[in-house]
């Protein structure tokens, strides 16, 4: 079992135009910035991006907003960035905003081969257009779908050849959960590992999730908001 | 008239020992800074981490350790880290005692208007729809009135929704109000604001009964 | 924030007759033995527990049965003890069996405010009698519902006073599950550490989901079957 | 004719590099034994462990390392371990690449029936319909004929099904056999057992076309 390619350009091998694609990361935290410049420097374009945010103007998914490669995105919370904006405004770019949790559990679902789930977050909200609305326990709840993508892109601390994942911090967020949703899911490592390394008790994402897994180069790991205290 | 820091201050008062806390971005994010003294909480951000600590100190600041802010964090002793599906299971499952967020519009009946200006450019909902259509003791945070002037305390919400009858209590620069099924309940005025000040400043149906105290902060 | 309590006997206050528990563990693997001590000795009776086995006779849930305490069982795979086959055949106990993973999404989504999801499991089965069926890519499901619980009494291998869980190999099955899905949870550990000395990374259960913790006695552990292999 | 070792290390020849597979009780346990040289497979158990390995050494059985069938078992270099709830993601989501289990019944639309007679006692399904509702890729491992000479193989299950249309192959001491909108199709006899034995045993259609090949064990 060794699901080790050699670099991003290997990894992303069968991303075409016009796929659907998940990238793990919360803001700019945990994000597979190997792959996203692979994508790039590929120019693959008319992807659908899920997503919970769209990076920033210079770095993260915003590289690929500025080449136009994105043609929708689904996400949460977007607009950290003026072409993000300008593609918005414009209608160059369609928009679909879910709600963090929803965004999150439908990911999960996905993964689990549970096609769909009640939840009560956006009852009575534009999020529900269209939606079955049912009542559970005294309280109105919508349905929502379970998402996939033709690939997962996810950013991990450590990994090995059987695609066993260890997440660092908050950069885990939405990683594991997309890691399950992709047919083929392509993990990049900060440090790829002798299998037996990662205590199998402290797993993230069990290498079945992954299809392959390279250790990634040159992480800048971008602050969004530096916040500090000073010493007193 | 209390100012942001004085909202927050005011707030804090609310927070019980052992709780789990969700505080939204801005006016929330300060009562942190204001937990009463022998009382212990545990603050949620919902990217994934509970027993969020201050900042970090200068130079101590890691890329994979930031709140739903996006800013630079620490962890408490005994902090937990989530994936985000474990998190919302938190907040949607009502594990969470306190939520408190802001918004541009609360209604009388407990509607919330949080996310959207039609018109202008939309940065999407967050997790602000999960939390308010889940947690039980929802708190919003605010200042009375729009730069402008307006009440921000309605009959109804103009702004497209963020969910419905699910705010409890409003706490803003004037004054302090429980949601009842008649509309804003007053219970405390803001030092030297009078009831008649808070009459004029919310557009919403106001209950006043009886003896309204100052608050103290 | 402490949630310590002395004991078994002191963590099951509150646990009354008719009351609906939620115990982990698989087979008599990962169970709370201490609490199931603390029950027998309390005899509260009448009791619905949801739990994927049932214990054999004179280990595990198969010490309520002895004594009658359980009124009904909603499990998985039962009737590896002679006591539960003479209740269930008489009808002295109610039985509701229900798909091992269909029971593990129930308790994750009564602990995550998700009231209601669609799966595969059961189609077509006794199991679908009376439930919704829908059709999602090409494939019928089935609608299933929650559970939670009065009380989920889970048992794990590390935690600290905050009520964060750290579980040991397969012992940890269906305990985090059920740990988010009871109103009260309750945690027996094999040892109670400091806060802190629990990397939140490797944090399986968040202190969020547990209201009480204690650190159990005189663990028996019992392999149900011993299977080994001879050194060649 | 096949005895059970036999049936195991057939279906273990179906076995494919990289594979992850959930092998029941019974039969399928033992194709583990089987697997051919030079294929890399990591067997998943769904009470929450991938990479299972063998049954430890004496002396060193771990009460907290069991298989679905509750033995003591082995982590190879590699394993994970999770809940229960995701391992049924695995199961549900078909990140699975092959189930292999036994029946009392199998029809020759592909239903199943292991689980339930009327009028025994009931065990429970365990993971049972949750692999067969679920899995792209289902073998049932089971003799041809059940203890009173009766065939398993029916036109349709008499017993109360597990699931519907889910069998892909069934592997049996007398034969192999996919499962086709028409019916069983007659793939291999086993060693010294003729196409007319294999009919005689089946209930259920049996498409033979052509030279049924001898199959090589």
């Amino acid at each position: 079992m060794n699901k080790i390619v050699a670099n991003a350009q290997a990894a992303i091998e069968g991303i075409e135009d016009e796929m659907t694609l998940m990238l793990g990361g919360f803001g700019l935290c945990g994000i597979p910035e190997n792959c996203i410049a692979a994508l790039v420097e590929k120019n693959i374009t008319g992807l659908t991006c899920i997503s919970n945010n769209a990076g920033v103007d210079d770095f993260g998914l915003g590289l690929l907003l500025q080449k136009r490669q994105i043609k929708k995105m689904i996400s949460s919370y977007v607009g950290e960035n003026d072409e993000f904006e300008r593609q918005m405004l414009s209608g160059e770019l369609d928009v679909d905003l879910i709600p963090q949790g929803s965004l999150a559990a439908r990911c999960q679902a996905g993964g689990s081969g549970i096609p769909a789930f009640f939840t009560p977050a956006g009852y009575g909200t534009e999020v529900a257009h269209g939606k079955e609305v049912r009542w559970f326990n005294g309280k109105p709840h919508i349905l929502e779908m379970a998402l996939t993508a033709d690939f997962a892109i996810v950013k991990a601390w450590k990994g090995d050849r059987f695609g066993n994942l260890m997440y660092k911090g908050t950069a885990r967020n939405f990683n594991p959960l997309m890691a399950m949703a992709g047919k083929i899911t392509i993990a990049e490592v900060e440090e790829l590992v002798e299998p037996g390394e990662l205590d199998p008790n402290h797993i993230h994402t069990p290498g079945i999730f992954v299809q392959r897994i390279f250790q990634g180069v040159d992480y800048e790991k971008r602050i969004e908001q530096r916040t500090v205290r000073t010493r007193s | 008239m209390l100012d942001k820091n004085g909202i927050a201050k005011r707030i804090a008062k609310e927070l019980q020992d052992g709780w789990y806390v969700n505080l939204g971005i801005g006016i929330p994010t300060l009562i942190a800074n204001y937990i009463p003294q022998g009382i212990s909480v545990e603050f949620q951000s919902e990217n994934g981490i509970l027993g969020m600590g201050p900042f970090p100190f200068e130079g101590e600041e890691d890329a994979d350790l930031i709140n739903a802010g996006k800013q630079t964090i620490t962890a408490m002793k005994g902090a937990s880290i989530f994936d985000s599906a474990t998190s919302f299971a938190m907040i949607r499952g009502q594990h969470i005692n306190l939520t408190v967020l802001g918004a541009m519009e609360v209604a009388d009946n407990g509607d919330i208007a949080n996310w959207k200006i039609p018109g202008r450019m939309v940065k999407g909902m967050g997790g602000a729809m999960d939390l308010v259509a889940s947690a039980e003791n929802i708190i919003v945070a605010m200042m009375h009135t729009n730069k402008r002037g307006q009440s921000k305390l309605l009959r109804q919400c103009t702004l497209p929704l963020t969910g419905t009858r699910c705010v409890k209590k409003v706490v803003t620069n004037l004054a302090v109000m429980d949601i009842t099924p008649n509309g804003f309940k007053l219970l405390e005025r803001a030092p030297g604001v009078s009831v008649e000040d808070i009459q004029n400043a919310t557009e919403g149906r106001l209950i006043v009964e009886g003896d309204i105290p100052e608050m103290e902060v």
